[in-house]
């Protein structure tokens, strides 16, 4: 895996980030955040402030906890019997963890997008109807807006307007993918988490959702975890490289990529391990 | 120094080699045997059966004389019977796969719930005949109605009905049900909307299998107590009945008094394997139809 | 993105409203469960009820006549005015016919296991396997047709002191019921057992039939036994082909020409004839139904624990 | 009897249980009724035996309608009828003659005497073989046959007939009339016993064998089994009971004793048994009628 | 895959081979062979000798033929069903593929050791008895014979001596791997074909198992698949090289390391493919 730095920075040249950190709202502050599957502790006193409206991509090798990590956000993590967690992470400015805390709810404000396309075996619009529905959205006319505004959104709706009734299994998994993100903006998060969502896709549905993320950036706060550290210097404006359940480095992409602090990133962006 | 003699593993080898062959030779002869009585018992039945088989002998009541008997009323009856074992047992075996497979901890309870539905596939039949006779008929004085009979082989069939639930809930990928928890439903709105309909096939093909075991089952309602003349076709599961299998039964042991119901006999058994082909014709096409979507 | 798309449309409000006045949703989710759990108990209660009900009338059925005579005795004339309640005639019964049944179902269903598994082609199998498992969904009573109007006329032309109603004839066609299921399960167990154990058989100059039968055979034995102990209990548990083929008589005798009777059909002939509720001969309905469950419930759970216990390492 | 009476629009169900002696002329009967007379009456019969029948009928409410019995209804049942304030009737239906059948190649025992027979199924008869029983009879063993003790047929056959002494050890008892067909026809040395309808159903498998009851060889016809016929030693009515309460209350179930009654006689000589006299039936009929002039609630003192 | 040829030179310095492939007697002589599986095309006009007591390796990039080759010279191959052949090959004369040859007197022969060790679920003993007792020899006596000279043979008689009723899956994979060459020794055979036979050994049971087959070599005559280079140079005499199905070069070891003929052969040794 030996990207070469100059062309990532090549990248990023365009961008210009002034913000920082503390300017933005807080949508997600993650505090000594430790998570063990059974014994094995799979992410370390995680420290991390995820801010509004933009797309924060975690990078890492593979099994450094990235997925874990996301999964957390959202608590999906819990599904697995054996999960223990330690330390808080404030959604909004809320323990998440706490008892009172609905995860449904929660959930309900943080969409999520999978690393494979995992539509329903359903028509189009039951697809993105789910979400609304299961809420307790049952009139026809406004489920039809939710389906057309989510579709749009997701721009995909001009390839699948005719074909609303048809089975979601009948589509390309770039399609697929596209779908799964309009089924998630039905609900009109606030937060959408991605795990991978092109690792699955060819290059040129890549890029159709990759051009989608950096719309959505406007509207919604994006998570984003990535393999391919181009597509992170592309795409997002903050980046946390994780290591062995542990965050190395937090900043700016273009700040990362192009000058990393710690010799592990350095190590990691320019393919000398991973 | 050589402990193998080639010479002598040589001469073996032919020996050795027929050896293969013949038994090469049994073993498909064993594999035709169950084929062969299969062919026969077809056949037997067909030959004895077939020539009685006509409209009146499938829309007539049932009668002592063979000429004008006919088995609508127990086709009526099987039918009433199935009535109420489809529902008792779909929702008793789906609700128990459901909270084995979604809801309960995997530890010593569930593995009890487990060996214990195992354990009551093998019971034998005709003690469920007596629970049912000792609780349904008797206990809450039912008396021998469809209803009881239903009660009865619901009970029967359940464990399959289960544990083909649990194979398709469990076959049932896991990122569908995160696709569903990630929209913030909630664990029973995920299994209603989610999991159940991708189930529904395999589900559905388990609960025919159990129904054309409870449409062949006789040992049960021998027990329950099933008339052996009733004339007047069932209306709802408070009649008495009678089913295709203890007509075969009547008329089998019956043959005595009259030889033709002999072939009255055998005729019924075409129309049972007939039902039942058809039947499982249906699980077969539903579980191709619907096999491996994502 | 389209702006005049979002007019007034607020998903995220609408959510929030119906979060607020739909508690039931919450209270199904939280009932859901707990219904659940008693449905799946309900199987529970099943045993607990056959056992409890079998139990109860069996006390009653044991105030009347010993333990000893019961278990012991070889004489069962339920009906006549002395009556004598010994089971062992129906445990010889249902043993000779069990064992009949497994004479033709173990090697014939073992022997068409050996050949679907490890001689036939693929395309051989998956048209004969399904054709056997037809034999198994065959009701019984048709079968016990068969045995009754054509294996038993047939035998007794084979066999000429064979008595019109035997043990034989049921026990012979309990065993082809049975073979599907042998040879299924048997197959199952020959199937998983993986690959490299029988190159490593046949690489060693070892024929097609020397690697199965002391390779795979071994290496699949528990499956296979298994499978052999469900067949058992199968066959004890059998009713329908029994009582229409095998008589009645309560003989205690090890002639397999003779007519016998097994514990299903005693409760046959019991419950279909005269059993006044509250006489001895009702309790012994009972009596030997719980002989029968035990025996078939203690079969069930050899099975399992042959399958769970000796997996082999490989 | 036929009586081909037009429907009277009826309603409402008859259950009857008890005998499998029986059971074949009362399944002709109800069959006859409903398809004959009352289409809408239902009419089901079941065959769980004499006594198991008895325990159905003698229900204070509910329970059968009618108990066919191949004997008479024993002292203690009628005390039970009694506790709880049952009046049961008993209506003769027909009368079967105990058949002696033997295998279609037994040419020698075509008559035997009334003792011979005894001692045949007798333990303590000592015959073991044919040629124990007469001279010139083969010198090979004798096979016994009969129905078990769940039937009538048996009871009658051993309380009457055998004097309620014990049967020889081996003799073959079965549940199944159609097992003991089998069994007799196709075993040579076979003797077995059962009802006359069972034989004639199967005489091309079976021979009858001629009485002597001391007046020369009588064989079993439907002329020959009469209370006062030739045949007498060996035949015995067969009833079915009725309680008087439901026929009173219950239009239908009166309706269709009459009509069992009237009908009897053909139905009977159609299933294998010979029928009543006549002049017996009509007396029954008689009562009947009765029964149905006056209404259930004014005559309830015949308790 | 970087190996220099110099670290292999090293390896194959001290040997000197003498003998020619015509001086020695011709145990197997492969001639155009052609092998498909179904309609693809596996080995392509082999031509090869196998001389006697000597250790042929055969190398070559994953998927070029080499298991295959193998195991058509016992063919084994043939188990799959879809395989067909054409060409000769001449086992001590006679063309295998011969209607009336018996593929198991030619596996008698010819003994097998796969990748993966796979002994039987049985005792060490019966593992090793189970060849004999196929071949009928009974006799408690000369078996407990055969046991004890086959583990000695495969260097391992002092490791499992005391424990032969055990179960042969108690043992460790190195362990496991030399019971395989002792069930393969216990019938006497002339050639063992070897599968990548230290593939799944750690390093130190992979030196016993290299230093066994020097061994054996004066009594067998060993055909052996590796993708260690190393290992080839380290202990085989000859060496083919394989590449998509056909026989780049054939020679003597010390001979192809230090001066391969053809471009492909140098290109692979020094890794720069495969
Ligand atoms: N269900 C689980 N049970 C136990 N351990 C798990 C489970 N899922 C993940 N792990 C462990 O947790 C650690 C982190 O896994 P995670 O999936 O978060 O890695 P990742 O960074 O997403 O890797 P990848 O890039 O391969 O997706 C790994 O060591 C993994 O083995
Ligand atoms: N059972 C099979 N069916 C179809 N094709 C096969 C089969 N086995 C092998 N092949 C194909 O034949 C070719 C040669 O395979 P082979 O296993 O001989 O390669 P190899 O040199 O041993 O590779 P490796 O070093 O990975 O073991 C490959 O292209 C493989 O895909
Ligand atoms: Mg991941
Ligand atoms: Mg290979």
């Amino acid at each position: 895996m030996a990207v070469s730095t100059e062309s990532i920075q090549k990248n990023i040249k365009g961008k210009t980030t002034e913000t920082s950190i503390d300017e933005k709202k807080i949508v997600y502050d993650t505090k000594n955040l430790n998570l063990w599957y059974g014994e094995d502790q799979a992410l370390r006193d995680i420290n991390l402030k995820i801010a509004e409206n933009e797309v924060t991509a975690i990078i890492g090798p593979s099994g450094c906890g990235k997925s874990t990590y996301l999964k957390t956000l959202n608590r999906m993590v819990e599904l697995i019997p054996v999960v223990r967690t330690s330390g808080e992470i404030l959604y909004r400015g809320k323990n998440i963890f706490d008892k009172s805390y609905k995860v449904e709810a929660l959930r309900t404000n943080v969409g999520m997008v999978f690393q494979k396309p995992n539509p329903f075996p359903k028509s189009i619009y039951d697809n993105i109807a789910y979400g609304p529905r299961v809420h307790g959205i049952r009139d026809k006319k406004i489920l039809d807006e939710i389906v057309e505004k989510s579709l749009r959104g997701a721009a995909i709706w001009n390839e699948v307007k005719d074909r609303l009734k048809e089975n979601a299994y009948g589509m390309s998994g770039g399609q697929q993918q596209r779908l799964c993100i309009a089924r998630c903006l039905a609900i009109e998060p606030d937060v959408i988490l991605m795990d991978e969502p092109t690792s699955a896709l060819d290059p040129i549905s890549t890029l159709k959702v990759e051009e989608l993320i950096q719309q959505l950036k406007k509207d919604y706060s994006i998570i984003i975890v990535t393999h391919n550290m181009q597509q992170a210097a592309r795409i997002s404006d903050k980046t946390a490289f994780f290591l062995s359940g542990e965050v190395i480095e937090f900043s700016e992409t273009s700040k990362m990529f192009s000058n990393p602090e710690k010799k592990e990133t350095e190590d990691y962006i320019t393919g000398r391990f991973g | 120094m050589k402990y193998v003699d080639s010479a002598q593993v040589q001469k073996n080898m032919g020996g050795r080699l027929r050896t293969n062959q013949i038994m090469k030779i049994l073993f498909l002869i064993s594999t035709l045997i169950g084929l062969v009585v299969l062919v026969v018992l077809f056949y037997r039945v067909l030959a004895d059966g077939l020539g009685w088989i006509n409209m009146n002998f499938l829309t007539n009541r049932l009668s002592v004389d063979a000429d004008r008997a006919g088995i609508m009323g127990a086709i009526l009856g099987t039918l009433w019977l199935m009535l109420v074992v489809a529902p008792v047992t779909m929702f008793l075996g789906i609700g128990t796969a459901i909270y084995l497979e979604e809801y309960a901890k995997k530890g010593r309870f569930q593995s009890f719930i487990q060996t214990n539905i195992a354990n009551l596939a093998g019971v034998p039949s005709i003690v469920f005949g007596i629970l049912g006779l000792t609780v349904f008929v008797r206990g809450m004085g039912l008396g021998n109605i469809v209803l009881a009979g239903g009660l009865t082989m619901a009970l029967l069939v359940l464990p399959i009905v289960v544990v083909a639930s649990q194979e398709a809930l469990r076959s049932v990928p896991q990122f569908l049900r995160e696709a569903s928890y990630g929209m913030g439903a909630t664990k029973w709105q995920t299994i209603k909307k989610v999991v159940l309909p991708a189930a529904i096939p395999g589900i559905l093909t388990g609960v025919i299998l159990a129904l054309s075991r409870a449409v062949g089952e006789t040992a049960p309602l021998t027990v329950i107590g099933i008339p052996a003349l009733l004339i007047p076709f069932p209306d709802s599961i408070l009649d008495k009945f009678t089913v295709l299998p203890m007509q075969i039964y009547y008329w089998t042991i019956d043959s005595a008094l009259v030889a033709e119901y002999s072939n009255l006999a055998a005729a019924t058994i075409v129309i049972l394997l007939l039902i039942l082909l058809i039947m499982n014709s249906i699980a077969v096409i539903i579980r191709n139809k619907f096999q491996k979507r994502y | 993105m389209d702006n005049e798309q979002n007019r007034d449309l607020k998903v995220r409000e609408m959510i929030q409203q119906n979060k607020q006045n739909v508690s039931l949703n919450s209270v199904t989710e939280k009932l859901m469960p707990r219904f659940l759990f008693v449905v799946a108990i309900i199987s529970i209660i099943t045993t607990i009820g056959i056992v409890i009900t079998l139990l109860t009338e069996t006390v009653h059925f044991f105030r009347d006549v010993s333990f000893a005579e019961f278990f012991t005795g070889t004489e069962l004339s339920p009906l006549g005015s002395d009556a004598e309640f010994g089971i062992l005639p129906l445990v010889t019964g249902t043993i000779i016919s069990s064992t009949i049944a497994m004479f033709v179902a173990i090697p014939i269903g073992l022997m068409s296991a050996i050949f679907l598994s490890e001689y036939a082609s693929e395309g051989v199998r998956r048209t004969l396997k399904p054709l056997l498992e037809v034999l198994a969904g065959i009701p019984t009573i048709v079968y016990g047709f068969f045995a009754f109007t054509f294996v038993t006329p047939l035998l007794r032309t084979i066999i000429p002191g064979l008595e019109p109603t035997n043990i034989l004839s049921p026990g012979l066609v309990m065993g082809v019921m049975i073979i599907p299921m042998i040879a299924s399960l048997s197959e199952d167990a020959m199937s998983s057992v993986p690959n490299a154990m029988r190159e490593g058989a046949l690489a060693l100059g070892a024929t097609k039939l020397e690697t199965t039968w002391r390779v795979v055979i071994p290496a699949a034995m528990s499956g296979i036994v298994a499978s052999f102990v469900l067949g058992i209990s199968r066959a004890i548990g059998e009713t329908m082909i029994v009582t229409i083929a095998s008589g009645s008589s309560k003989n205690f005798t090890f002639d397999v020409t003779q007519s016998m009777q097994t514990m299903t059909a005693y409760i046959v002939e019991v419950t279909g004839g005269e059993a006044p509720a509250g006489s001895t001969l009702y309790y012994s309905l009972y009596a030997v139904a719980m002989t029968l469950f035990v025996f078939t419930l203690i079969m069930n759970l050899i099975a399992q624990y042959i399958s769970k216990r000796f997996r082999e390492g490989y | 009897g036929g009586d081909e009476g037009n429907s009277t629009g009826l309603e409402g169900s008859v259950v009857i249980d008890g005998s499998g002696t029986v059971y074949p002329l009362m399944a002709r009967l109800a069959e006859d009724y409903m398809v004959n007379k009352e289409i809408n009456v239902s009419v089901e019969v079941s065959r769980s035996g004499t006594s198991a029948g008895f325990k159905k009928f003698l229900v204070q409410d509910g329970g059968t309608d009618f108990n066919d019995a191949s004997r008479s209804i024993k002292e203690e049942e009628l005390a039970e009828a009694e506790k709880l304030g049952l009046s049961v009737k008993e209506l003769k239906v027909a009368l079967d003659g105990i058949t002696i059948v033997t295998n279609k190649e037994n040419d020698w025992a075509t008559e035997l005497t009334h003792q011979e027979v005894i001692d045949i199924f007798l333990a303590s008869g000592g015959k073991k073989k044919w040629s124990d029983v007469r001279e010139g009879f083969p010198d090979e063993p004798i096979k016994t046959y009969g129905p078990n003790e769940n039937h009538g047929t048996y009871e009658f056959f051993w309380e009457t007939i055998l004097e309620e002494q014990d049967l020889v050890d081996d003799i073959n008892l079965q549940q199944d009339y159609a097992t003991l067909v089998d069994l007799v026809s196709k075993q040579k040395n076979a003797i077995g016993f059962f009802g006359y309808g069972y034989y004639e159903s199967n005489k091309d498998k079976l021979n009858a064998v001629k009485i002597d009851f001391g007046n020369g060889p009588v064989e079993p016809t439907l002329e020959t089994i009469k209370e006062d016929g030739a045949y007498a030693p060996f035949t015995r009515p067969v009833f079915t009971y009725l309680k008087e309460g439901v026929a009173k209350e219950e239009p239908q179930v009166l309706d269709f004793a009459i009509y069992a009654m009237k009908n009897a006689g053909t139905a009977a000589q159609k299933t294998g048994f010979a029928p009543v006299p006549e002049k017996e039936l009509q007396a029954s009929v008689e009562y009947l009628e009765g029964l149905k002039s006056v209404n259930g609630e004014e005559n309830s003192s015949n308790k």
